[in-house]
């Protein structure tokens, strides 16, 4: 067994809210990957946030790199050490090129007070080598996808030859093929002898690529394990501290009339003549790479930004929808893939947020909001969906990501619309949330809602959807019943 | 070529470009006096204190910050360097602007230090400092004007390189240049720019973000002394009044140049166009005879203008962007 | 020599750097000093300005609280710190509550003062403008350096002198399109030369420079640019006249455009030395500060002012245009001696 | 009790700006008991505030949705130009009661123009405020001075000046108008579906767009309805002033942004409350009156102001600095239990 790159013990972090870390302990040695496991709110980011510098644990946390005992007041002190760290929200600059937000850390580090750009320049084709993304370094991040954002952050890490790499969440905005690549990179990386943290909430890709697993759960430490050791179930009851199981809810029956009917849907540079049917009381599952336009698409059909050409019947009727206001007058909701920046007034409470889209519906006589009845029914909701914690006055950014998504969720259903389009809406939520959101989505069907469930995760995909339908390039691609079906089977759709 | 050309009419700074072109057009048609190098070089000189001060708000600008202290420091600083002459009658141009530049930067560190450690907004912070340096500065002299300033003083203002080209032109240009280095070529710059584009990722890759902010703000009131070495050299004698709303002049003037007040974005190309522009609009709304009564109207039309116009471009560009490459 | 049309005073005007105003405070003194004793109490009286922290009302402000001294009453002067009506009408609001005796008052707009003037008569407090007339009715007296009437002709009158011919384009300088006091001025000698000199042409509406000196440098410019052929200029508000003559000496047409306009003496004496402003001219400021304060206490003390009256600190006999307008007399002329 | 904790708990921001507020009061009434705390005088400041307090208010909507309005003060001077041209006309002069209700037809007619320009230049074109209205400032400035030539408009029907300067049952209408203002306001902004709209607009524009809400539609309303309340300031600042002129007010602007922000209103939007921005007025009107009786010169009064502004905002800071440290320290002591 080789020495260790790091270990840590007794580190707790409180925040006003709430104890995020319990003296919880971690270690990793040179050239394994080391999964860190648990639910929304565990501490994951938490404690990721302290290795790196960024945020200071409670007294009595202990901290040792390389055998020597040590203290992170810094980022730059993490950096040094030679931990470099892929958040979960890249924090990347939009503003600047993808050669400049890869080839500048080393700059930082060394504190060079003038800079060559030719230096960073070959930097950053190196390094975006190295992770194997075609991705023009002259590019300006915010013009890039999701997709490719997350590769631009893995390099610029890479970048920055560390000892030890923390990827949070690598994999919540990459598609398929691009995560066996991240596997590639990881290989390699473990083959240069650098030590891996990693964190998700995808079973399969944890045992893909882990060695070892440390579960926390509620900021509490639950134990390390080897991956030959354990099965999913183990793990997963370790995270949750009791039982999940992955239901298949498909159900090819009694479907009701037609809510929506889109006719050769088409937005240039977006997609293109895109047809489909779908019945109250059925889910229809959207797949694809990302990149593959299943959220413009969407977007199009909420009014975000409108198509070129292409019908939109509503219960038959011709529409045409300009502005998310008039897709919500006719009893159309769409959950956006971002939380953080589409979904949720972060600064604002669990109240106001979900009672946003209807706030006209707790008007009294004089038009002012009745705040007993909003109030009711703001719990109503919470209750419902079993957002924790349960109180209506917390604000949106102290809720954890799966807590998070239920408040939108909630904020949607709270309309009553008929039809619901959900994109990613299980991205970067855990085990348990996931499969909650799943039963949720599945009884508005039985209710007789409408529901459109855009995801890249197949197993997700294959669990809640009746029907799937496959994009590539903008175009339909395939359409399959949820009958019998392999994940291969929709990815030869999906891949050219 | 092509490309070159395509790429040209993309950039931000294309839209203004195109107004300043316009105008000028129209201009030189009505006026025979517009398109001359005296009158020129009379414009530039005459906007160069603005533009000087300018480059000093971009760093600013680009870091999602403000600074509408700068009028309080430019009288500030002119103050000083007045009295400074007065009473060293013997000293040289170099050491006055010295002296000035300096005292500038220490109001600048001032609001640096004020925003970042007791993270009070830029806004709010240099609107606090402004109203009280601007006390402070007419509480001291009264407002009485310093005149008399030594003969040496007086010549390097009304200096001209062969008799064409300003001092004042020349003090413009160093500052600009200055600008576009430190924006370009350091590591400071570039923070500025980390910065503007998110804080918090900034503090992540290790940029030292507090100091980073201490010296936008020392640089910006270190421009706004230098402007008002500028200023004095060009009217001879310091009058403690004559700054007030220069701010807002200045900041029009850098967004007119494309920079955004959201932060992120701005370059020292764009900030020379809004220099520009403003100078042509003034010195033009003259030479084109427009009824004094009507010249604030058509300056809040073209500011109004020119920002729409820009925002409008920035939309078509971004609903152009190919989002997915579509099977055709 | 001072090319005033009317008959000058006893006393002429001290330059204003000098102990002013030499020839009435000295010989007042002695007789005031036991004033105070005689009248049993001081009064309060305000001098509002415009606005305070400019070289002008600097100025005027001296001399006022130096008639406080001679006279032994309490002068208080201070006003806003921006030409804003608004802000003058609150703050003599405040004085009025405060209980002042009298209050003198350089209105920046005569109207928006009016409500806040009948407050303060109906509070029995003496009410006095000076160097801009406040609506007549509300005053009980009214102090002004000279006649705004005479000084636009004034002027006209230097403007063509210099220019040597009484026809040709010119232009004017202002301070700002909305400044009382200036805008009277100006429509005074639009008038006056559209009747006296018809050949003189006003190029354009009068152009604003903010009252800031850069600026009337580089609009003095742009106009020569854009009227080649102009004459001269008059420029209204301090700073104007020496940025016009900055920009004149720039171009070196010195010989070429006459520049006159209102400016404070010390100001103008580097562009009076090569020619490039022709006539600088201003009353004595502090004079009419001290004026003011003068005539506010001969009020308070029950005394009415008549023309060719004498008056407690100002030995010189008082030049009425009625029975409330006190004139102090023609502007001194600054010129290349 | 428990409303008591509700009130620390909800609205420290408030109450610390009340306790800063009856602390400089009394302040202030110690120092000069007679003249300051003269019924006089609080009825003097009661004329004096509510035209400011209307313009802070029309700052602080515009503010809370993250944008800011710098047009609110020549905004308004132009209504009033427009509705004195009516007053004073001839019409006016004959029918006194239907000029009146038309002039103010008119300039609440003009307000609502310059917020729609506001409005739809931010909203529908998505230009960030600040420079939009920095551009309108200027324009509606330049109309103003091209309407009246810079001139102040005035001669207005007795009656009119009611508005300003007359009291019902012994209380300024000024202050009646301004309260009935704070309540709408309050109830608008804080109770209304729009209100809330506009907070989430001020937080996160996008999410509410994409929560159904017409955020285009909320933003113009912002902008009109920050026009309307500079138009009700006009108002009464046209009748206490009894004229109207494009500089009227002018050193509202920062004063208004001052007010905002000591008020509390976080600058970036999304956070703020009606009663912060009021008390912080009443502060601001309260140090300047005071120190204004006291006879302090205005300079020392704006660097006090601006001091104040400072210090209490980096309290506020330091005191949530300490907040969460307290929290924490309970938790830890809590979780080592
Ligand atoms: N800055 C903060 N202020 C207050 N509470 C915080 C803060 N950051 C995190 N928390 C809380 O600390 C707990 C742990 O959050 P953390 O983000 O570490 O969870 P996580 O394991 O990363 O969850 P996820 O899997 O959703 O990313 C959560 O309850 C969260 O609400
Ligand atoms: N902010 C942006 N600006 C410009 N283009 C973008 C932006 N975000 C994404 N894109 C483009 O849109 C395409 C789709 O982005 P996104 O990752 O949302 O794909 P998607 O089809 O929505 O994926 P998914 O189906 O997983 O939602 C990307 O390939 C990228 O080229
Ligand atoms: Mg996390
Ligand atoms: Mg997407």
């Amino acid at each position: 067994m080789k020495e260790k790159f790091l270990e840590i013990s007794n580190v707790s972090k409180t925040f006003p809210g709430v104890k995020a870390l319990d003296n919880v302990k971690f270690d990793i040695v040179p050239g394994e990957v080391h999964a860190l496991v648990g639910e929304n709110g565990a501490g994951k980011s938490t404690l990721i946030k302290i290795l790196s510098g960024f945020q200071q644990p409670d007294l009595g946390a202990k901290i040792v790199i390389e055998g020597k005992e040590t203290k992170l007041n810094g980022v730059m002190d993490a950096i040094r050490q030679g931990i470099s760290v892929v958040y979960q929200d890249f924090s990347l600059f939009g503003n600047l090129t993808v050669a400049e937000n890869i080839g500048i850390n080393e700059i930082i580090e060394k504190n060079r007070p003038v800079l060559k750009w030719k230096e960073i320049n070959e930097k950053a084709v190196k390094a975006l080598a190295i992770v194997g993304a075609e991705i023009d370094p002259k590019e300006i991040v915010e013009n890039l996808s999701v997709a490719k954002q997350q590769m631009v952050a893995i390099a610029s890490a890479v970048a920055q030859d560390a000892k030890m790499i923390i990827l949070d969440e690598p994999t919540s905005a990459l598609s398929r093929n691009e995560v066996e690549t991240l596997y590639d990179i990881i290989d390699n990386l473990k083959k240069k002898n650098i030590a891996i943290m990693f964190v998700s909430h995808k079973m399969e890709e944890l045992f893909h690529v882990s060695d070892r697993f440390t579960i926390f759960r509620d900021g509490q430490y639950v134990d390390t394990v080897d991956a030959k050791d354990v099965t999913e179930d183990d793990l997963v009851s370790m995270m949750v501290g009791r039982k999940v199981e992955i239901k298949s809810y498909a159900n090819l029956e009694n479907k009701g009339p037609v809510a929506l009917k889109v006719e050769g849907l088409s937005k240039k540079g977006n997609f293109k003549n895109i047809n489909f049917e779908l019945h109250e009381g059925e889910v229809i599952g959207i797949t694809g790479l990302v990149g593959a336009g299943r959220s413009e698409m969407a977007q199009a059909i909420f009014g975000i930004n409108p198509p070129d050409s292409g019908k939109v019947y509503v219960r038959g009727k011709e529409v045409h929808i300009k502005s998310p206001a008039q897709a919500l007058q006719h009893g159309i909701a769409y959950i956006p893939e971002s939380r953080q920046t589409q979904g949720l007034v972060l600064p604002k409470t669990i109240e106001s947020n979900i009672t946003l889209p209807v706030l006209k519906k707790y008007r009294n006589k004089i038009g002012l909001i009745d705040r007993k009845t909003q109030r009711a029914s703001v719990d109503k909701w919470v209750e419902m969906l079993d957002v924790r914690p349960n109180d209506p006055d917390m604000l949106a950014m102290q809720l954890s990501g799966g807590n998070q998504q239920k408040v939108v969720l909630a904020k949607w259903i709270s309309t009553q619309a008929k039809i619901l389009i959900v994109d990613e809406p299980t991205n970067g939520v855990d085990v348990g949330a996931k499969a909650e959101i799943h039963q949720i989505i599945r009884k508005l069907a039985s209710e007789g809602t409408a529901v459109i469930v855009i995801s890249s995760e197949l197993p997700e995909i294959l669990s809640v959807s009746d029907r799937i339908l496959v994009m590539r390039k903008g175009r339909i691609a395939g359409e399959f019943l949820n009958k019998d079906l392999t994940q291969e089977m929709i990815m030869s759709k999906a891949v050219v | 070529m092509k490309n070159f050309a395509k790429n040209f009419v993309k950039r931000k700074e294309f839209g203004i470009i195109l107004i300043v072109v316009i105008l000028s057009v129209i201009l030189t048609f009505l006026s025979s006096a517009f398109l001359t190098v005296t009158n020129i070089m009379d414009f530039m000189k005459s906007n160069s204190v603005y533009g000087i001060m300018a480059f000093g708000m971009l760093p600013v600008l680009i870091s999602a910050g403000i600074d509408l202290s700068v009028s309080a420091t430019i009288a500030l600083s002119a103050v000083v360097i007045g009295k400074f002459m007065l009473a060293f009658p013997n000293s040289n141009p170099v050491i006055v602007i010295l002296v000035a530049m300096i005292v500038g930067a220490a109001v600048g560190v001032i609001n640096g230090l004020i925003i970042t450690k007791f993270n009070i907004p830029p806004i709010v912070t240099t609107l606090g400092v402004m109203t009280i340096v601007n006390g402070a500065v007419l509480l001291g002299t009264g407002g009485a004007w310093i005149s008399g300033l030594p003969q040496w003083w007086v010549s390097f203002g009304s200096f001209k390189l062969f008799g064409i080209v300003p001092t004042q032109l020349f003090m413009l240009i160093f500052a600009g240049l200055v600008t576009w280095l430190i924006l370009k070529f350091t590591l400071v710059g570039r923070g500025i720019y980390a910065v503007g584009g998110s804080q918090s990722s900034a503090v992540r890759v290790g940029y030292n973000v507090n100091r980073i902010l201490i010296f936008i703000y020392a640089f910006c009131g270190m421009m706004a002394g230098l402007g008002a070495a500028a200023h004095i050299s060009i009217v001879g004698q310091v009058d403690p009044n004559t700054y007030t709303g220069y701010e807002l002049d200045v900041i029009s003037t850098v967004v007119l140049g494309g920079a955004s007040v959201m932060g992120g974005t701005g370059t020292v190309f764009g900030t020379t166009l809004g220099v520009i522009l403003m100078a042509v609009l003034k010195n033009g709304l003259i030479l084109a005879r427009i009824p004094n009564y009507w010249q604030k109207v058509v300056m809040g039309l073209v500011i109004i203008i020119a920002v729409s116009v820009d925002v409008i471009n920035r939309k078509r560009e971004q609903a152009k962007l190919v989002r997915v490459d579509v099977e055709e | 020599g001072c090319g005033s049309k009317e008959e000058a005073p006893a006393e002429t005007p001290a330059p204003a750097e000098s102990e002013a105003p030499a020839a009435p405070a000295e010989s007042a003194a002695p007789a005031e000093s036991e004033a105070p004793a005689a009248s049993g109490e001081s009064y309060d009286i305000v001098v509002m300005p415009k606005l305070i922290g400019i070289p002008y009302f600097n100025q005027t402000g001296e001399g006022a609280e130096k008639a406080g001294k001679d006279l032994g009453v309490n002068v208080i002067y201070n006003g806003p710190t921006t030409a804003d009506a608004a802000e003058q009408v609150k703050m003599l609001e405040d004085y009025i509550t405060q209980g002042v005796d009298a209050i003198c008052v350089a209105p920046n707009d005569p109207a928006a003062l009016d409500p806040v003037l009948k407050k303060a008569k109906e509070a029995g407090i003496k009410v006095l403008d000076w160097d801009t007339p406040a609506t007549e009715a509300l005053v009980d007296a009214s102090i002004h350096q000279i006649s705004d009437k005479e000084l636009g002709e004034h002027c006209v009158d230097k403007l063509v002198e210099y220019m040597g011919t009484d026809e040709g384009e010119y232009a004017i300088i202002t301070g700002g399109l909305s400044a009382a006091n200036l805008n009277a001025w100006i429509k005074y000698a639009r008038e006056y030369a559209e009747e006296k000199f018809p050949n003189l042409k006003l190029v354009e509406d009068p152009y604003p420079t903010d009252e800031k000196q850069d600026v009337a440098l580089s609009t003095a410019k742009d106009v020569m640019k854009a009227y080649p052929d102009l004459k001269g200029f008059i420029c209204m508000s301090t700073p104007a006249p020496i940025g016009t003559a900055q920009a004149v000496r720039e171009l070196g047409l010195q010989d070429k455009v006459t520049v006159v306009g209102t400016c404070v003496q010390e100001d103008c004496q580097d562009v009076l030395s090569d020619g490039s402003l022709d006539c600088g001219m201003l009353w004595n400021t502090q004079n009419l500060g001290y004026l003011t304060v003068a005539c506010a206490k001969a009020l308070l003390d029950g005394n009415t002012l008549s023309n060719g009256a004498t008056i407690d600190g100002w030995d010189s006999p008082l030049v009425m245009e009625n029975d409330k307008i006190v004139v102090m007399g023609p502007p001194d002329d600054y010129e290349k001696k | 009790m428990k409303f008591y904790k509700n009130l620390r708990s909800k609205h420290s921001n408030e109450l610390t700006l009340a306790i800063i507020f009856i602390g400089i009061f009394v302040l202030m009434s110690i120092l000069s008991p007679d003249k300051f705390l003269s019924g006089n005088n609080i009825k003097t400041m009661m004329f004096q505030m509510p035209e400011f307090g209307l313009m802070a208010i029309a700052m602080m909507i515009a503010v809370l949705t993250g944008g800011i309005n710098l047009s609110i003060t020549t905004g308004a001077a132009l209504s009033s130009i427009v509705c004195a041209f009516i007053l004073s006309s001839e019409f006016s002069q004959n029918n006194n009661a239907l000029g009146i209700i038309l002039g103010l037809i008119a300039c609440m007619v003009v307000a609502v123009i310059c917020g729609v320009i506001n409005g739809y230049v931010v909203a529908y074109i998505g230009v960030a405020a600040m420079l939009v209205t920095l551009g309108s400032k200027t324009l509606f400035e330049g109309l103003g001075l091209a309407f009246t030539k810079g001139g102040s408009i005035s001669g207005f029907p007795e009656a009119y000046s009611f508005l300003g300067n007359g009291s019902v049952l012994g209380i300024p209408f000024p202050i009646i108008l301004y309260i009935v203002v704070i309540i709408v306001s309050y109830l608008l902004i804080e109770r209304s579906a729009w209100g809330t709209e506009v907070y989430m607009v001020g937080c996160n524009e996008i999410a509410t767009r994409f929560s159904g809400i017409n955020t285009k539609k909320t933003l113009m309303k912002v902008y009109i309805y920050s026009g309307i309340m500079a138009g009700f300031a006009s108002i009464l600042i046209s009748s206490r002033y009894n004229s109207a002129k494009t500089d009227y007010g002018s050193s509202y602007m920062m004063q208004a942004v001052t007010a905002v922000v000591l008020g509390g209103t976080s600058i970036s939007g999304g956070h703020g409350t009606v009663a912060g921005t009021v008390l912080a007025v009443a502060i601001v009107q309260v140090i300047s009156t005071g120190l204004n009786i006291l006879g302090v010169n205005r300079y020392i009064i704006n660097i006090i102001t601006g001091g104040i502004l400072i210090v209490v905002l980096a309290l506020r800071y330091i005191t949530k600095v300490m907040e969460d440290n307290r929290k924490i320290k309970e938790r830890a002591a809590a979780a080592a239990k």
